[in-house]
């Protein structure tokens, strides 16, 4: 009963928002303050505005809230009502996000986000890996938000207004300007999964589907680009954070693009590749160009529309095989069973797969183009920070194309080199290729949850002629060629029936043992040392008191030997040693 | 010189309380002991309440001149202010009230329990009331002779009445006080030849006055022969390290005779060395007032520390009014009567109740233990209340606001007289007194392994602890009756 | 309002009198519901105390408290009966009131194995006017007379009602916590006293327009004495050891009053006294104040990660609040001044709320021992590991919610501290206290992780363990309503204290 | 003259006093006392203070020690020498008197060393007497009640219980 | 006649009396040396009296503290019976039931 009204509920609001962003659409931008207090000369209070970035973010949450909400119907089974409302939640706190004006609605909407992200990976909280993950994801963004809230300290008081529109980058001094804007990005970084603060976000997988489709497409690590394309005007004025960012979004976007092509589990490949685009969006923030903000937004959009239906697509999987692992996916490939039994999914997939490696025609391949291009007119003015931002991101492309087209012929097609094929995910265990599962009940996902995915597979080739196509031409076949690059690699090693995996990266380069080591075990280690100061030293101050109290009166008591002789003594020894005082104080 | 030796009017007027009562006492001694005829109990009856009667006319006339100033046995003064032996003024005022209203309270007390106990009635009353008059006198007394002869007055009726049962514990008792008390005496009179060789009188006024300008030899001769009297009165009143036969004298006197150690006695102890320090003894920057500092410092420690693990009733109050002292004598040190009055006014209607409770218990439960204390809550909820009252009070915490404003006063005291350590010693005191009180507040609360303690208390007893419990909430209620007593 | 204001100091003590008086055949039941009803009333009381427009720290002669009660008390000593409130101290006086109410209600059905639910009930109503005295007092001697009023009914709390399976440790528990709190706050009446010394009077209002000037000799020394009295009762590290035993042997009821309210009379007293009585001498301690604060954060929040006792780490995790609310006085700065505040309800509420749920799982349990306990709570209550859920996110200072703002605004005053003040060392103090808040999470995640979560099949469900029942519903709900409405509209409170 | 007479009946005196407080007889011991006490009665005189020699002379020795003997004699003290008389401690207790003694002793030579006494007579019962009862009635009166108070004190503690 | 002579006297005379009572089993004997210790203060009193040449303050004084020793002992001396009634002795460091010490 109360799951049906928060299933109903979640989808109207989702609704709500799409309304929402069609009626603002073409409006005049607004804004309105409201719940206003004084603190001293500060106001601290609530704020939202409208315009276009806050119709396209709306557009884009309405659309993957939908269609998470709609699949999740079918998706899932227990604890529906926690489950949706908590979507809801999450929707509204990105909305809240896109539409603040209010450094602190804002910071509001980010947080809860976070709380939201924290109980949904949290879902399956009997699984050890999902309650570790949800942990993990949370203490990490809240340990940037706390660089997040400085920063919002800095500016606000270096522009003395919390409203973001009134923030004038002119009127801030640099040095202000630089820190306030660094403490920020270090929230960006948390939320957005980039390095250094990048391990939660794979292992957030453990999550349901549906939830990492949200997470990943339209809220939480959308936030961090959203973010910085809202403030752009103050990002863009400190060339040190622009430096930085794009420092950042390099290593990122490649670093993630290696993990994700050594990725064992369609959910985590896609998860690195979220990292990576994500920081292809960062990268063309820190251009500080009008171009390149444009660029990111629209591969925000685009990434939104395939990174949903891809995570829709591995939610399928997990559905419907009950394990997104490529080892067991590898069992439902005999014969082609796996793509034929999940036709739609596998339709859909292949669409998303090919938006996110850029092929031509397809909406990665507009977005991804724009980032280059706008990175390129940088780099023709001899920036610096342009040619990185080309470099990395064409690099990137290769190495993206490498991973999805490695996933897609992994998951859907029997290899022809058998035997090595099975040692690829296997470890030597041959018996398990011939192991093949009951595959006779293998069928598609029910309609509630295949019609997203076919809304989003359109979307994903319909976004990229959204913006108008206006292609360079030299661009697109850079770009084409870089697919090739990337593909012919990853299909020869499948036709071999290899899956090379450096141990480095199937590692992810030993960023979690690192933070284990330097952070958890010193910080457990602090907290074993607080209790047994507490104990040891403060408490056994305060016992020892007790104690001096206890052994003073026991004393006291023998000295009550009832022998008034001692009483006596010990009076005239009073009276002499008054005296003696006397005679010292007196002299 | 010269005249004839006549007594004023004014003379007859301020000693009017005193003569009152050593007539009154003769007055009950003669009644007691020619009218054998009469029952035990209605000879009781009657000595009690006549001994009530010469203690109330004594608070009426008390009352009646609060505000008079009343200098008597005066002699014309050579240089300085006027010598008399005794002078009734307010702060005399004050100090009789506490005084006697511990008296009537001892009286109360005794109403009830005294003929079970083996004491003749009569000489009981008759020694009680003669110790009142040594204790009205000191309090009003001007000189060092009346001072120390009041002083004895006190001292060695009350050593009387505690050996007055004539067993083995009384007279060890009343041995071992008497031994202290007698050494005490020879100690101050000791200090009192050397005021007087080195002053030239025993005229406290006089004393005062001669004391500044001595020569550096003879200052020290003074500041050592000033040790010696306060100590002699640190001995009357059990300060550390003249205390230890306190506790075995509570212990070994019946109850009643304790209640009187701990009220009038002690009282009057520190109403004598009030008057010594108010009259300029210890004038303001005199090591003297550091050594009464001391005293106190070290008074209040020991006393709350070793009442801490105390397993009798009466020790454990024994040893706490060793840090009542304690905190009796630090608003003394910087001579503030004031806050000493006050102070003494609701440790005397406290004492009287908490002691007041233990007989009714003792009388029962002889052996006095606090366990013996134990779900009293349950079973006598008024008597518990009230005792847990009296404690709350002694130990200056709300709801025993009396306690906790004369607590006040002495810290006040204290910082105003910039003695900043002793303040600190006196707030690790509350502390320490709070754990001796709450230990036994605990026990009431606590669930018995026998029956737990229940009778019907006798009305004597009811309308007592009532009295106190009654006064003491007035005075907790408005603090401003306590410290209205001195000025 | 000076009658409402007497009324509800008054009435919750002549009722608690009553009760007592009453024989003792009353039942239980009864006796809560008589105290609901007087709480009840006292709670009307306090809400018709709203003050219209708020004033602090300006009480000059034309700027009094707009509710004030002024007698002389005890004139030789010059203590005065001086009541009054204003924004500052209304709304912790409805807190207070708030909570003794739920408390009361909360009596109505679960109560202390030990029984003596009457007792219980007069106990609570005596600390509800202690505590109200408290907040209410503009004389300094009234005021630690009110302090003081709370102590012993509280020791008898956690003496009686405490913990049933250890009777010694309540005892030694309820020992610390009163003896404790009486050397601190006997320093601090030292304090006063020099402070009268000093200035000649004992009345705040009077203090406060003209303060004591000079921040070294005896107004340094009276500052210090009244700073260590009150950040006893904070508590402040290292002062904080009586704390966790006391809160984590206490009965249900005693915690929530004892974390919810008692702990607010040290950061009262240091917003209403020490601040402005003593403004110079505050601000050579505050940077000392600021550091032990931030190491309260720290160490709290540190200890909290290694406990294995809910309502202990429940307890700790107050310390480290608490620390914030310290550092927040000690910017001297409006903003850290407002988050000081707006954090002592915010904690007031939320962790009330949080006692009540670990009182709630331990009379369940029969334990509040995490590995006793057992895991997976969400599958055996869900309701109640789920309000769990949410009260650990509001403590931990999530947006949105009551606890963030005044740890925000704490932070905010330590980044742009008061211009006499070293800014640098605040800042390093922000720093510190802002990792404070991950360690703050952490704890509280892992709370959720080792109570909540877990594998059902292996952590069976206690016999007779009812999920979240009627009474509890209605006992929290006011709490969780205020923390959700708190924490999206913080101009409720903020708005009244708008002058400076 | 006065000097010498004081000197010899001084040294008398703490002679006297020393075997009080040593002897192991305590009758001895209390015979001794009167000869100390007497020994300070003749100081008395060598000061010119007759009335109070007088009086000395009169109650202590005449009343004070035949009270005591009479209570040794109740409480059965024996006539032989009793070792136990002093306590353990008594080596102690020495110490302790002679640090007094040389505190005290110090500061009064300090203070005192240059003073002379001058012969005047003035020590007569006609002089206390008009002394007493002029100035110090109030004490004098005092003292009767407390002598009364001992008096009936001591016959209370006398007496027998009632049904001994 | 130099005026510390009879002070020295009372000095050792007075620590006489302190060794006595420190010293001394036996009640009486202790009574004994109080005796002493007031004669010491009634000699300072005398020379005091003497050197002052005042109006005899010093020997009233005197007077009335043999008076005092006079009541001292006479209640003393029945207390000390009364000790020997209940315990057969009357040895100050031998009536220990009062005691606390465990």
């Amino acid at each position: 009963m109360i799951a049906t009204v928060w299933r109903v509920a979640g989808v109207g609001f989702s609704l709500l928002i799409l309304l929402f962003a069609a009626l603002l659409y073409g409006a005049t931008p607004d804004q309105y303050a409201f719940m206003n207090s004084q603190v001293g000369d500060l106001t601290i209070g609530f704020a939202v505005r409208t315009d276009d970035l806050t119709v396209l973010l709306l557009a884009v949450v309405g659309v993957i809230a939908t269609c998470v909400q709609v699949y999740s119907l079918g998706y899932l089974h227990q604890r529906a009502a926690s489950y949706h409302a908590l979507v809801t939640l999450f929707t509204a706190a990105m909305v809240t996000v896109v539409i603040s004006d209010s450094l602190f609605f804002l910071l509001i909407g980010w947080e809860v986000m976070g709380a939201c992200s924290y109980l949904l990976i949290g879902h399956y909280w009997e699984r050890r890996d999902a309650r570790s993950g949800a942990v993990k994801a949370f203490l990490m963004t809240r340990f940037a938000d706390v660089g997040f809230l400085f920063g919002i300290f800095v500016l606000g008081l270096g522009a003395h207004t919390f409203r973001i529109s009134e923030i004038d980058p002119a009127r801030i001094s640099p040095g202000v300007l630089t820190t306030g804007t660094l403490l920020l990005l270090v929230g960006v970084v948390g939320k957005s999964a980039q390095v250094p603060l990048q391990t939660w976000l794979p292992d957030a997988m453990p999550g349901p589907s549906p939830v990492s489709a949200l997470i990943h497409a339209a809220t939480m690590v959308a936030a961090g680009v959203f973010l910085i394309a809202r403030l752009y005007t103050v990002f863009s004025a400190s060339g040190t954070t622009l430096t930085v960012l794009a420092i950042v979004a390099c290593v990122t976007m490649l670093f993630a693009a290696l993990c994700a092509s050594a990725a064992v589990e369609v959910k985590r490949v896609l998860a690195w590749s979220t990292v990576s685009q994500l920081a292809i969006m960062f990268s063309a923030l820190s251009l500080g160009t009008a171009d390149g903000r444009h660029a990111a937004l629209f591969h925000l959009a685009t990434h939104a529309a395939f990174k949903g239906l891809l995570f829709l697509c591995a939610g399928v999987l997990l559905h419907q095989v009950g394990s997104a692992a490529l080892v067991v996916l590898r069992r439902y490939t005999r014969r082609g069973k796996l793509r034929k039994a999940l036709q739609v999914t596998f339709l859909t997939m292949t669409v998303g797969l090919a938006a996110l490696a850029g092929v031509p025609g397809f909406a990665g391949f507009f977005s991804k183009d724009t980032v280059i291009e706008a990175a390129w007119e940088k780099a023709r003015d001899g920036s610096g920070l342009g040619w990185l931002v080309l470099v990395s991101v064409c690099l990137t492309a290769a190495l993206t194309t490498f991973y999805c087209l490695r996933l897609w012929l992994w998951t859907f097609f029997r290899t022809p080199a058998l035997a090595g094929g099975i040692g690829a995910f296997e470890d030597g265990d041959a018996a398990a290729d011939l192991d093949e599962p009951d595959s006779s009940k293998l069928r598609d996902a029910p309609w509630v949850m295949l019609a997203p995915l076919v809304l989003l597979a359109v979307a994903a080739i319909a976004l990229g002629y959204a913006d108008g196509v206006h292609l360079n031409w030299m661009i697109g076949l850079i770009s084409t060629a870089l697919v090739l690059l990337g593909a012919l690699p990853a299909y020869s090693l499948w036709r071999r029936g290899a899956d090379p995996r450096p141990l480095l990266l199937e590692r992810e380069f030993g960023a979690d043992p690192a933070y284990h080591g330097l952070v958890v075990v010193p910080v457990r280690w602090l907290a074993k040392l607080t209790v047994a100061g507490d104990r040891d030293v403060i408490g056994a101050y305060v016992r020892a008191v007790g104690r001096t109290g206890t052994l003073a009166s026991q004393g006291f008591r023998r000295l009550q030997t009832g022998n008034v002789q001692t009483y006596l003594t010990a009076a005239v020894i009073g009276v002499v040693a008054l005296a003696v005082l006397a005679g010292v104080i007196g002299s | 010189m010269g005249g004839p030796v006549t007594l004023t009017w004014t003379d007859w007027q301020a000693i009017a309380v005193p003569l009152v009562l050593a007539l009154g006492a003769v007055a009950v001694l003669l009644v007691d002991s020619f009218w054998k005829s009469a029952s035990a109990e209605l000879r009781h009856t009657v000595v009690t309440l006549l001994t009530s009667v010469v203690i109330l006319f004594g608070l009426v006339f008390v009352w009646a001149r609060r505000d008079d100033f009343m200098p008597a046995f005066c002699r014309p003064a050579v240089e300085g202010p006027a010598q008399c032996s005794l002078v009734f003024e307010p702060l005399t005022a004050g100090l009789w009230a506490v005084l006697l209203i511990g008296g009537l309270g001892v009286v109360g007390l005794s109403a009830y329990r005294l003929l079970a106990a083996d004491v003749p009635i009569g000489e009981y009353h008759f020694l009680l009331l003669s110790a009142l008059t040594g204790a009205t006198v000191l309090a009003g007394a001007r000189d060092l002779a009346t001072l120390v002869i009041a002083l004895e007055v006190v001292s060695l009726p009350s050593f009387a009445m505690v050996a007055l049962r004539r067993d083995r514990r009384g007279s060890e008792g009343a041995m071992k006080a008497f031994l202290v008390s007698v050494l005490s005496t020879a100690v101050m009179l000791f200090g009192i030849s050397y005021l007087y060789g080195v002053t030239g009188s025993l005229y406290l006024s006089t004393i005062a006055n001669r004391l500044n300008g001595l020569d550096p030899d003879l200052a020290r001769v003074a500041f050592a022969a000033g040790l010696f009297v306060i100590v002699g009165f640190g001995f009357k009143i059990a300060a550390v390290p003249f205390h230890a036969w306190l506790p075995d004298t509570y212990v070994g006197a019946p109850i009643e005779v304790t209640t009187f150690l701990a009220v009038v006695s002690k009282s009057a102890g520190v109403a004598g060395l009030l008057v010594l320090v108010t009259s300029g003894i210890a004038p303001d920057g005199s090591q003297l007032r550091t050594v009464i500092a001391i005293l106190a410092a070290v008074t209040m420690t020991v006393g709350n520390l070793a009442a801490l693990r105390q397993v009798e009733a009466v020790r454990l109050l024994a040893w706490s009014s060793i840090g009542q002292v304690g905190f009796l004598l630090a608003p003394l040190a910087v001579d503030n009567a004031q806050a000493v009055v006050g102070y003494l006014a609701a440790y005397v209607v406290v004492t009287l109740g908490a002691f007041g409770a233990v007989a009714v218990v003792q009388r029962h439960r002889p052996a006095g233990l606090l366990t013996d204390y134990r779900g009293m809550v349950r079973s006598e909820p008024g008597l518990a209340a009230s005792l847990i009252f009296f404690l709350v009070v002694l130990a200056g915490l709300p709801p025993g606001l009396a306690g906790l404003f004369t607590k006040f006063a002495a810290f006040q005291a204290v910082i105003d007289g910039h003695l900043g350590w002793l303040a600190i010693v006196m707030a690790l005191n509350v502390m320490i007194g709070l754990a001796v009180y709450l230990r036994w507040i605990a026990e009431l609360f606590r669930l018995p392994a026998d029956a737990p303690f229940s009778v019907d208390i006798e009305t004597p007893a009811v309308t007592m602890i009532s009295l106190c419990t009654a006064v003491a909430a007035v005075l907790s209620v408005l603090p401003s009756i306590m410290f209205a007593l001195a000025t | 309002m000076n009658a409402v204001l007497l009324a509800i100091l008054v009435l919750p003590l002549l009722a608690a009198g009553a009760l007592w008086s009453i024989p003792a055949a009353i039942g239980d039941r009864l006796a809560a519901a008589y105290g609901s009803v007087i709480s009840g009333l006292v709670l009307i009381g306090s809400v018709l105390l709203w003050p219209q427009n708020g004033g602090w720290f300006a009480y000059g002669p034309q700027d009094l408290p707009e509710t004030q009660i002024d007698v002389a008390w005890i004139p030789s000593l010059g203590v005065r009966f001086h009541l009054g409130v204003d924004s500052i101290s209304v709304p912790l006086i409805v807190l207070t009131a708030l909570l003794t109410f739920l408390c009361c209600l909360y009596s109505l059905k679960i109560t202390p194995r030990i029984g003596r639910t009457r007792s219980l009930i007069a106990l609570l109503l005596v600390i509800e006017t202690g505590v109200i005295g408290t907040f209410s007092a503009l004389d300094l001697v009234l005021f630690f007379v009110c302090f003081e009023i709370v102590l012993i009914p509280m020791w008898l709390v956690i003496d009686i009602w405490g913990d049933h399976h250890d009777a010694a440790g309540r005892k030694r528990a309820a020992n610390t916590f009163v003896l404790m709190t009486v050397f601190g706050s006997a320093l601090m009446l030292l304090g006063f006293l020099l402070v009268q010394r000093v200035a000649g009077t004992l009345d705040i209002v009077e203090l406060t327009s003209s303060p004591v000037a000079g921040g070294h000799g005896i107004p340094l020394v009276a500052a210090l004495l009244i700073a260590i009295g009150l950040a006893v009762k904070v508590p402040l590290w290292p002062l904080h050891i009586w704390l966790p035993d006391a809160h984590a042997k206490a009965p249900t009821v005693g915690s929530v009053l004892l974390a919810g309210v008692l702990l607010k009379l040290g950061t009262y007293g240091m917003i209403r006294i020490l601040v402005p009585v003593l403004p110079d001498a505050t601000a050579t301690i505050a940077p000392y104040l600021g550091a032990f604060s931030t190491v309260a954060i720290v160490a709290g929040s540190l200890a909290c990660l290694a406990q294995t006792d809910v309502k202990r780490l429940i307890a700790y995790s107050s310390v480290g609040h608490m620390g914030f609310i310290g550092l927040g006085i000690s910017t001297l700065s409006p903003a850290g001044l407002r988050g000081a505040l707006f954090a002592n309800i915010a904690h007031g509420l939320i962790t009330g709320l949080l006692f009540f749920l670990a009182g709630a799982i331990k009379d369940r349990h029969d334990t509040s021992d995490l590995r006793t306990i057992g895991r997976a709570l969400y599958a055996r209550l869900p309701r109640i590991a789920a309000l769990l859920t949410f009260a650990c996110l509001a403590s931990l200072g999530l947006p949105g919610l009551a606890g963030f703002w005044g740890e925000m605004l704490v932070l905010l005053g330590a980044y742009n501290p008061a211009p006499w003040l070293p800014r640098t060392t605040f800042l390093v103090f922000m720093v510190i206290a802002g990792l404070g808040t991950v360690l703050t999470a952490a704890y509280f995640l892992r709370l959720v992780r080792n109570l909540c979560q877990g594998d059902p099949a292996e952590n069976p469900p206690a016999a007779f363990a009812v999920d979240l029942s009627r009474i509890e519903l209605v006992t929290w709900a006011p709490l969780i309503t205020l923390t959700v409405l708190l924490g999206l509209w913080p101009g409720l409170l903020l708005q009244q204290w708008v002058a400076l | 003259m006065t000097t010498a007479l004081f000197s010899v009946a001084g040294a008398v005196a703490v002679v006297a006093a020393v075997v009080v407080v040593v002897s192991r007889r305590i009758v001895h011991a209390a015979l001794w006392l009167v000869l100390a006490l007497g020994a300070v009665a003749g100081c008395f005189g060598a000061l010119q203070a007759e009335f109070v020699a007088l009086v000395q002379i009169l109650v202590y020795v005449g009343a004070i020690v035949v009270l005591v003997l009479f209570a040794l004699m109740l409480t059965k003290a024996p006539m032989k020498p009793l070792p136990e008389l002093t306590t353990g401690r008594s080596p102690f207790a020495a110490g302790v008197a002679a640090v007094l003694a040389l505190i005290l002793g110090a500061g009064v030579v300090f203070a005192f060393g240059n003073e002379k006494i001058k012969p005047v007579t003035d020590g007569s019962a006609k002089t206390v007497g008009t002394q007493i009862f002029k100035n110090w009635v109030l004490p004098f009166e005092v003292l009767s009640v407390l002598l009364l108070a001992a008096l009936i004190g001591a016959i209370a503690l006398s007496q027998r219980k009632k049904e001994d | 006649m130099p005026l510390v002579l009879p002070l020295l006297l009372a000095v050792v005379l007075f620590c006489i009396g302190v060794y006595g009572v420190l010293a001394r089993r036996n009640v009486i004997t202790m009574l004994m040396s109080f005796e002493l210790m007031l004669n010491a203060v009634n000699l300072n009193l005398v020379a005091f009296d003497a050197w002052r040449v005042d109006e005899a303050t010093g020997q009233t004084l005197a007077i009335f503290v043999i008076t005092l020793a006079a009541a001292e002992i006479g209640l003393g001396l029945a207390i000390v019976l009364l000790l020997f009634r209940g315990h057969g002795h009357v040895d100050a460091d031998a009536a220990r039931d009062l005691e606390e010490a465990s």
